[in-house]
């Protein structure tokens, strides 16, 4: 049903209002600040990045023409010729200069500041060439400026009440919390793009009004409808479903520094107690692809095919908490509808512990606030995280010593000696060799639990043709609005 | 009789002012109580202690509180609701178009739920005891025991998604004539009015019962004077300071706390605002809808008291 | 009726049959409160069934939820939170507004204009933002819960009984008490309190319905009962999917509510009256 | 001449709460000819409101009629439809309540309320309808006639208001008026003025009315017969003269007995050791709605009063409605604490406010009100409502306490099965008992009565002053009786004092009530007292002072 829509051959015109799952008075036109969805959509259709990844997860350049290196340290970028913001000034190196550097600024605030940091240099060559000159070798930089945050403003801005890009609409209603509306850029530099006249993007929190306001033909897409709707959506005609298996997951956190984490034999054992099969199957409706407790996905090339996933076997998860003193003590487990999923997670493994008798206090907690309060700093807690494109940024982020979300307080020198060596390689199969070891000492280490890959799945009406699904999230990696059309 | 509502409704102003003033502190702290801040909040998972600082002095948040709450409160006397923190743009932009959408819901669903109320208490009250009088008592109490949620759901459900007789949001950005308006206004509405007419109904009914015990209803009766005569000129004009008082306390719930229908029909709303500035703990935008909230509930009770005045002959001539 | 009526002289009281059965409703539910843990067939947090949104089926009475787990035994356990937990938050709040509006009433003066503006003040603040600043405050637990609620709705049962205890003030009974020498406590507990407790019954009946539906909109907040045991309203808001196609799972705990707040207002509309007969 | 009014075997019942039927009105029948003006009479409860209803048609929400007949002009209210009955109502009998301040809905002007006839019935143009209205005010003889009906119903008197619901039943040119104690709400004076508004406007236009009361005297100056109701039966019909005269039923002549009391008989022993104050009111000034800067209060009631109570004796305090007599009795219980002068009990200086006087002080002095049934807690059973002073004041408990209620209430002879009942159970004389005895339990010395008998019929009130009396013997007790009832006055007190606008204008022994009162105000006030006599009404006319009095109004 979902694959069906391709045939077709694309047809210019049309509006079509799209839904995302939220948004809020903080909802910004600035790259740097945006942290949900429905800021990146508005990204995506009004800027560009110098990179993009496909629906394969490689990359490909959209305003760099080439970006090169020999040693992994230091970059040439060269632009694409011909490209103008939406308010007619040409694309030059200093735009791009301008909002890359911008990010290692803190009073800008931007959520990729750690990443940019390791840009240390920047160098004008001309109007078309730069050179990014990196504090230590990084060969997946190319990966990195396909971030969404690391879009192309024009030199010097500073005001984003709209939005001033090279993207394929122009800015034409911003209202942070209610909508935007984007025309079409006559004057884009990809060739037939857009096909829309113009589009409308809100946002709908409520899962079910989403949907019916799809049902009912109030807008053209729904994005990440939930698992449960699915079976009704499909006995429905005009509707289809773009299934999106990316690299999001859901972990349940034991922090190794504090108790019980730090008794021996509790981890392990809460990786047997938790049951991955009925996770995927009851929980997530098997919309969701079982892992095995480290982060790199089954899409990304560097995954390690041989790490199985633990087998639910609760009588050894028994034995193992027996062993680490625990077994009958109450362990409170701190979950919230910030992270998705995880209270019904938090539910599976309490059950699983009830019927061994080991008691698990599933504490819910406000969605509001808990990032900053509960995530990272509860003893047991639950953490949602977003695809990245490469298991360094992952790693680096998340499992390093000083990694700033180190969401278990993992440490080991290895893993951070390992992390290094891997990133200034331009070996493939050194890299992948290295990837591989460094999945198995998360797997068996860290006290990051993640049972499955959650799949993303966005509800359009059957009429709207051309969204593919993309690694990096859903609708098409935030970037459908200028892909897609309607069909008469 | 003009001049004693002129000092009342003085009176009563100076009073609420001072209501704001206590309602703005007692949001001031409560705003402090929460644990994180703007810039945490605005950096989200990516909030890491030095990006947290950085953003903090660049938005002059390491200001002490009280004083920033101070310089918000000066700013306000002189008519400035200052910027959001979230987004830094003007609270006043951020709210006029809210607000104005708020009102018009809460307009609206009056204008629609409070004669269907007071037919129901009025009607419900005059035949008290008969099987007609039982039944509204069960509707109401039915009505105001389903979920506001679900309501609104089966609602969309039935009507936008079975029927498609009404669009499933409401989204009041371009209107174009009555019928369009009463269309997108149509189930929020109904939602709305089932939340906000029982408590409606029960109190007009109480009220009329009460004044229709009286001896000149009786008197009026013994005069020759019909059953609709002696509800609508006799017992209602007494009645109407509870029934009045009432309403208001209904209708308040309309402009903060309709946040359910809000999210479910996606309608721009205060409610939502406020919501949102408390999570992202924008101050000057959470002072400025707590202040709207207040205003307007204090207006509401306001005008309930004149009415009670002005329908009382005794109280209006003192 | 007249069966009722005859039986009654030899009880005192006037027993309505409507009233009867409100009060059996509640008692029920009462009892399956107290009960459930024995008599649910699952435990609550059980998944049961891989389908989801299951129908009624002989092994599960009232189907199963969007997880599979099994409602029945949801139901009977939610009984314990909504019935529990409504009625303690709106005694404290009824208690708490109807004693201070009677004091209010009955000292008057600076006293009643202080309380009344604060009040005031406190109810025009969105329940929602009240919610927030609780839990991030003084954090999560039944108890907090519970006064939490019964402090969002404590205002409105001041102004109410304040409204009734001003005009049973100014009766000469009060009058005679005051001149005896009564004391405050003695004058709103023997001579307002039983002249306004059937008005307030009634406001009490409403507010516990209102209390109800509040609890899910608050459990959402983090606030009160923690998975996987749920409120009635909590269940009818995690399977609201269900509600297109009719799902037992939405159903039923809607059924329960309205079941719970229509007899609680029917027994308090056709409260016992003693009746004795004056011409006797 | 033929009968406007036929009532045959006419039976109404009413349902009590638990359902049980009584029957209240049992078999009556009664006839009026036209321009005939006939009393209803009896004890409260007798049905004399019930039979007057029902010739509108009309039976209270719980009654119903159940037999016989009731023919006014020519048509049965019994069996015609409701439309026909409203249409009735208003144009052919018209009902004049007792009590006109509620009568008026206080939320319309006086002139819309008395048209509303004209307009409900669609009788003449509303223009026509407010200048006939103009027209029955001035011959009613209220004052302003032209603008009186843009007031709203709490601007002008009772006696002026009792005047305008005759306006508001004549309107409609009714074959028959319907009067239902016009004037039992009324002090004296303005009883007067109302009495003969009305008796001006029926003889002037030849209507037919029966006029319910319980006062004899004021049915004696305007009926032309008297029918004697008891427990819903006809016991006595005959001419005014006859029946006032020569009453032949024994119920009849109860009530002409408790007419005229006994007078005060002087309590030797009390008189013999010479008058001992047991109260000393000096100077006070009190009034209400807040005190400004001067310490006055914005409305002064009291102005200076000088007042002194012996003990064992009672002093009668007499005046006008609004005059100032309750506002006394509570200034001295502490209920409003006076501005200004002081208070003395058995030389010493009370608290102005309760607040500041000892229980003791509290517990000497008990006041009790008007009306016993706002008075009582309609939620307490008389047993617990005696028993709260006895365990207030004496700190009884138990059986000690069961026993004195026993007492209290054999003191005031009720049956000791009563302490179960509610108020609401009990007769008007019962609860006035009652609320007596509540002041008894404190054992006080000196008990402040607000006319705690005018609600009373009189039989029942004569009653009550009995047992005042006796209890004044037996413990001694010092009384300040307000009324304005004169005859009750003379009956119970051995001084009067004459209050006017607040002042106390004069104070004589009770005996010289009757023959010698110097300030022309009381002077007034006493010969306003209706008299067991036909004639006393008109004979008026020839008294000078009244005749001067009235031209003042
Ligand atoms: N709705 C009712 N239900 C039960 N009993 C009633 C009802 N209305 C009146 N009664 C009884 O009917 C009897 C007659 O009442 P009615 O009002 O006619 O007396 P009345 O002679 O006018 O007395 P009063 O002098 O006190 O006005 C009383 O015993 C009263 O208690
Ligand atoms: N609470 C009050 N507030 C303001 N004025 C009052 C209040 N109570 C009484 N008054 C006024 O005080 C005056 C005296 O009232 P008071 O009750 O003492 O009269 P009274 O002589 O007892 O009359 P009545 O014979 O009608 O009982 C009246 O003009 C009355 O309107
Ligand atoms: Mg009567
Ligand atoms: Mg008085």
């Amino acid at each position: 049903r979902a694959t069906r829509a391709f045939a077709d051959t694309p047809k210019s015109g049309g509006s079509i209002t799209a839904a995302g799952w939220s948004s809020s008075t903080a909802d910004t036109l600035d790259p740097a600040k945006a942290s949900l969805s429905t800021d990146y959509v508005r990204c995506c259709a009004f800027y560009n990045r110098l990179t993009f990844l496909d629906e394969g997860g490689t990359v490909q350049m959209e305003l760099a023409e080439s970006i090169e290196t020999t040693d992994a340290k230091t970059w040439k970028v060269t632009l694409r010729p011909g490209v103008v913001f939406h308010d007619g000034k040409k694309l030059t190196t200093d735009d791009v200069i301008f909002s890359l550097a911008r990010h290692k600024d803190e009073s800008v605030g931007s959520k990729v500041n750690a990443m940019a940091k390791q840009m240390a240099e920047f160098k004008k060559v001309d109007d078309r060439v730069m050179e990014i000159e990196l504090s230590a070798p990084n060969a997946d930089l190319p990966i990195i400026l396909a971030l969404h945050h690391f879009m192309i403003l024009a030199d010097g801005t500073k005001d984003f009440t709209t939005a001033n890009g090279t993207g394929a609409f122009k800015c034409d209603v911003f209202e942070p919390g209610v909508r935007s509306v984007g025309v079409k850029n006559e004057n884009y530099w990809k060739d037939k793009l857009p096909y829309l006249d113009s589009f409308e993007f809100i946002a709908i929190s409520d899962e079910p009004a989403r949907v019916n306001a799809l049902l009912s033909g109030d807008i053209a897409l729904a994005a990440t409808v939930n698992p449960r709707s699915i079976r009704r959506l499909e006995t429905i005609d005009g509707v289809q479903l773009s299934k999106t298996t990316s690299g999001n997951y859901t972990d349940l956190n034991v922090r190794l520094d504090m108790d019980p984490g730090d008794k021996a034999g509790f981890v392990e054992g809460m990786k047997y107690l938790i049951n991955r099969e009925v996770i995927q199957r009851s929980v997530m409706r098997d919309l969701a692809v079982i892992a095995n407790d480290q982060p790199v996905s089954p899409n990304d090339r560097y995954h390690n095919k041989e790490l199985k996933a633990r087998e639910y076997d609760p009588e050894k998860a028994k034995s193992l908490f027996q062993k680490a003193g625990l077994f009958g003590t109450s362990i409170p487990i701190v979950a919230s509808e910030a992270a998705g999923s995880s209270i019904d997670m938090a539910t599976v493994v309490q059950q699983a512990g009830q019927e061994i008798g080991m008691p698990f206090d599933v504490q819910r907690v406000p969605s509001d606030g808990y990032w900053s309060n509960y995530w990272l700093k509860a003893p047991v807690h639950f953490g949602n995280i977003n695809p990245r494109p490469t298991p360094d940024i992952l790693f680096s982020l998340l499992y390093a010593s000083d990694a700033p979300w180190n969401e278990s307080h993992y440490k080991s020198e290895k893993f951070d000696k390992m992390l290094v060596e891997a990133r200034g390689s331009l070996d493939e199969a050194k890299r992948k060799s290295i990837y591989d070891e460094m999945q198995v000492m998360i797997a068996n280490e860290a006290g990051t639990i993640i049972p499955v890959w959650i799949s993303n799945v966005d509800a359009l009406s059957s009429k709207l043709k051309g969204l593919r699904p993309n690694p990096l999230g859903g609708m098409m990696g935030y970037a459908f609005a200028e892909h897609v059309w309607l069909a008469s | 009789m003009n001049a004693v509502i002129a000092r009342l409704v003085l009176k009563r102003l100076g009073i609420m002012l001072l209501s704001l003033l206590i309602v703005a502190f007692a949001v001031f702290f409560a705003t402090e109580l929460l644990p994180g801040d703007v810039a945490q909040i605005l950096l989200g998972q990516a909030a890491t202690p030095e990006a947290v600082a950085g953003l903090r002095t660049a938005m002059h948040l390491d200001e002490p509180a009280f004083l920033r709450f101070l310089h918000w409160l000066f700013g306000l006397m002189s008519g400035d609701l200052g910027r959001s923190y979230a987004n830094d743009r003007e609270v006043a932009d951020l709210i006029s178009g809210r607000l104005a959408n708020s009102l018009e819901l809460a307009f609206v669903t009056t204008l629609f739920s409070v004669p269907i109320a007071l037919t129901l208490g009025i009607t419900s009250a005059m035949f008290r005891g008969s099987f007609y009088d039982r039944m509204v008592s069960v509707f109401t109490v039915t009505v105001i025991s389903i979920p506001e949620f679900m309501v609104a759901t089966l609602a969309v459900i039935i009507f936008a998604v079975y029927l498609r007789w009404l669009p499933a949001l409401s989204v009041a950005s371009e209107v174009h004539g009555i019928g369009e308006l009463l269309r997108i206004y149509a189930m929020p509405v109904i939602t709305l009015a089932f939340v906000v007419s029982a408590q409606m109904i029960r109190m007009t009914r109480a009220a009329v019962i009460d004044t229709l015990n009286t001896a000149y209803v009786e008197m009026a009766l013994l005069k020759g004077a019909s059953r609709r005569r002696i509800v609508l000129r006799h017992a209602l004009p007494n009645a109407l300071g509870p029934i009045v008082n009432a309403m208001a306390l209904s209708l308040s719930y309309l402009l903060g706390g309709v946040i359910i229908v809000e999210t479910i029909f996606n309608y721009p709303g205060v409610a939502k605002l406020m919501v949102d500035a408390v999570s992202t703990r924008d101050l000057p935008l959470i002072q400025s809808c707590a202040m709207i909230f207040c205003v307007s509930y204090l207006l509401l009770i306001l005008i309930a008291d004149v009415v009670a005045i002005m329908a009382n002959p005794r109280l209006r001539n003192q | 009726m007249t069966s009722t009526a005859r039986r009654s002289p030899r009880f005192g009281f006037a027993v309505n049959a409507v009233g009867v059965i409100g009060a059996s409703i509640i008692l029920f539910w009462i009892l399956v409160a107290v009960f459930a843990p024995w008599i649910s067939p699952y435990p609550v947090g059980k998944i049961v069934d891989f389908d989801y949104y299951g129908p009624i089926s002989s092994d599960f009475w009232l189907g199963t939820d969007y997880l599979g787990r099994d409602m029945f035994s949801r139901i009977l356990m939610g009984a314990r939170y909504t019935v529990g937990i409504s009625l303690a938050s709106v005694t404290i709040a009824c208690f708490v507004g109807v004693t201070l509006g009677m004091i209010a009433a009955v000292v008057g003066g600076w006293f009643d204009a202080v309380l009344s503006r604060f009040l005031d003040a406190l109810n025009s603040i969105p329940a929602l933002m009240f919610g927030l600043v609780v839990v991030a405050a003084v954090g999560s637990s039944l108890t907090v819960l519970i006064l939490t609620i019964a402090t969002l709705y404590a205002p409105g049962s001041y102004r109410f009984a304040r409204a009734l205890a001003v005009n049973v003030n100014a009766m000469d009974f009060v009058t005679v008490a005051r001149a005896r020498g009564e004391g405050i406590i003695y004058t709103i507990r023997e001579e307002i309190l039983p002249n306004i407790v059937g008005p307030v019954l009634a406001d009490f009946g409403l507010r516990f319905v209102f209390i109800v539906l509040l609890l899910s909109g608050l459990s959402f907040l983090g606030l009160g009962v923690q998975p996987p045991d749920a409120d009635w309203g909590a269940l009818v808001r995690e399977n609201i999917g269900g509600l297109s196609f009719g799902a037992p799972a939405v159903v039923f705990p809607s059924i329960a509510i309205a079941s719970l707040t229509i007899s609680v207002n029917m027994l308090i509309d056709n409260l016992p009256r003693r009746i004795r007969d004056r011409s006797e | 001449m033929g009968n406007v009014i036929e009532i045959r075997d006419l039976h109404v019942t009413a349902k009590t709460d638990s359902g049980r039927v009584v029957e209240i009105i049992r078999g009556v029948d009664l006839d009026v000819a036209d321009g005939e003006i006939v009393a209803l009479i009896g004890e409260s409860g007798s049905g004399k409101t019930t039979i007057a209803l029902t010739l509108l048609g009309y039976a209270r929400p719980g009654c119903s009629i159940v037999g016989g007949s009731v023919t006014v002009d020519g048509e049965d209210t019994v069996a015609i439809s409701e439309a026909e009955r409203r249409s009735l109502r208003g144009t052919r009998v018209a009902y004049v309540p007792q009590s006109a301040a509620a009568a008026f809905n206080p939320s319309k002007t006086i002139m819309d309320q008395v048209v509303e006839v004209a307009q409900i019935h669609d009788l003449m143009p509303m223009d026509a309808a407010r200048k006939k209205a103009v027209e029955l005010f001035r011959a009613l003889a209220l004052p302003e006639p032209e603008t009186i009906g843009a007031r709203y119903p709490h601007q002008v008197s009772g006696g002026q208001l009792q005047r305008l619901s005759a306006a508001m039943a004549l309107i409609g040119d009714p074959k028959v008026m319907v009067f239902d104690e016009p004037t039992t709400a009324l002090d004296v004076t303005t009883q007067i003025e109302v009495l003969r508004a009305f008796k001006a406007v029926m003889r002037e236009r030849g209507m037919a009315g029966i006029y319910v009361s319980h006062d004899l005297a004021v049915v004696a100056q305007i009926a032309d017969r008297i029918v004697v109701l008891k427990g819903g039966e006809v016991q006595e019909v005959g001419a005014t003269e006859a029946i006032v005269h020569r009453p032949s039923h024994s119920y009849t002549k109860a009530l002409i007995g408790a007419f005229h009391p006994r007078a005060r008989v002087p309590d030797p022993e009390a008189a013999a050791d010479g008058p001992q104050p047991i109260l000393k009111v000096s100077g006070v000034t009190a009034g209400y709605g807040g005190t400004g800067r001067d310490k006055m209060p914005k409305y002064v009631v009291l102005k200076n009063l000088d007042l002194t109570l012996e003990r064992g004796r009672s002093l009668g305090v007499i005046g006008e409605s609004g005059s100032g007599k309750s506002t006394l009795a509570r200034v001295i219980a502490g209920l409003l604490p006076a501005a200004k002068g002081s208070i003395e009990m058995d030389g010493v200086r009370l608290g102005q406010a309760t607040r500041d006087r000892s229980k003791e002080d509290l517990r000497k002095l008990q006041i009790v009100f008007q009306l016993a049934d706002t008075a009582l807690n309609p939620n307490k059973p008389v047993g617990a409502i005696l028993a709260r002073p006895l365990v207030f004041y004496h700190a009884m408990a138990g059986r000690e306490r069961d026993a004195e209620v026993d007492r209290l209430l054999d003191m005031v002879r009720l049956p000791r099965g009563l302490k179960h009942r509610l108020p609401s159970e009990l007769s008007g004389g019962q609860k006035q008992r009652v609320n007596f005895a509540r002041a008894l339990a404190a054992r006080p010395e000196l008990i402040l009565c607000d006319e705690i008998t005018s609600a009373l019929d009189t039989v029942v009130a004569a009653a009550v002053l009995d047992l005042l009396d006796e209890l004044q013997r037996e413990l001694g007790l010092t009384y300040m009786f307000i009324s304005h009832d004169l005859s009750t006055v003379e009956a119970i007190c051995d001084r009067v004092a004459v209050m006017y606008q607040g002042e106390k204008v004069e104070e004589m022994p009770t005996s010289r009530m009757k023959s010698g009162p110097e300030h022309p105000y009381s002077k007034l006030l006493i010969a306003s007292v209706p008299k067991l006599d036909t004639g006393w009404l008109d004979g008026l006319r020839d008294d000078p002072l009244m005749a001067a009095a009235m031209e003042g109004r």
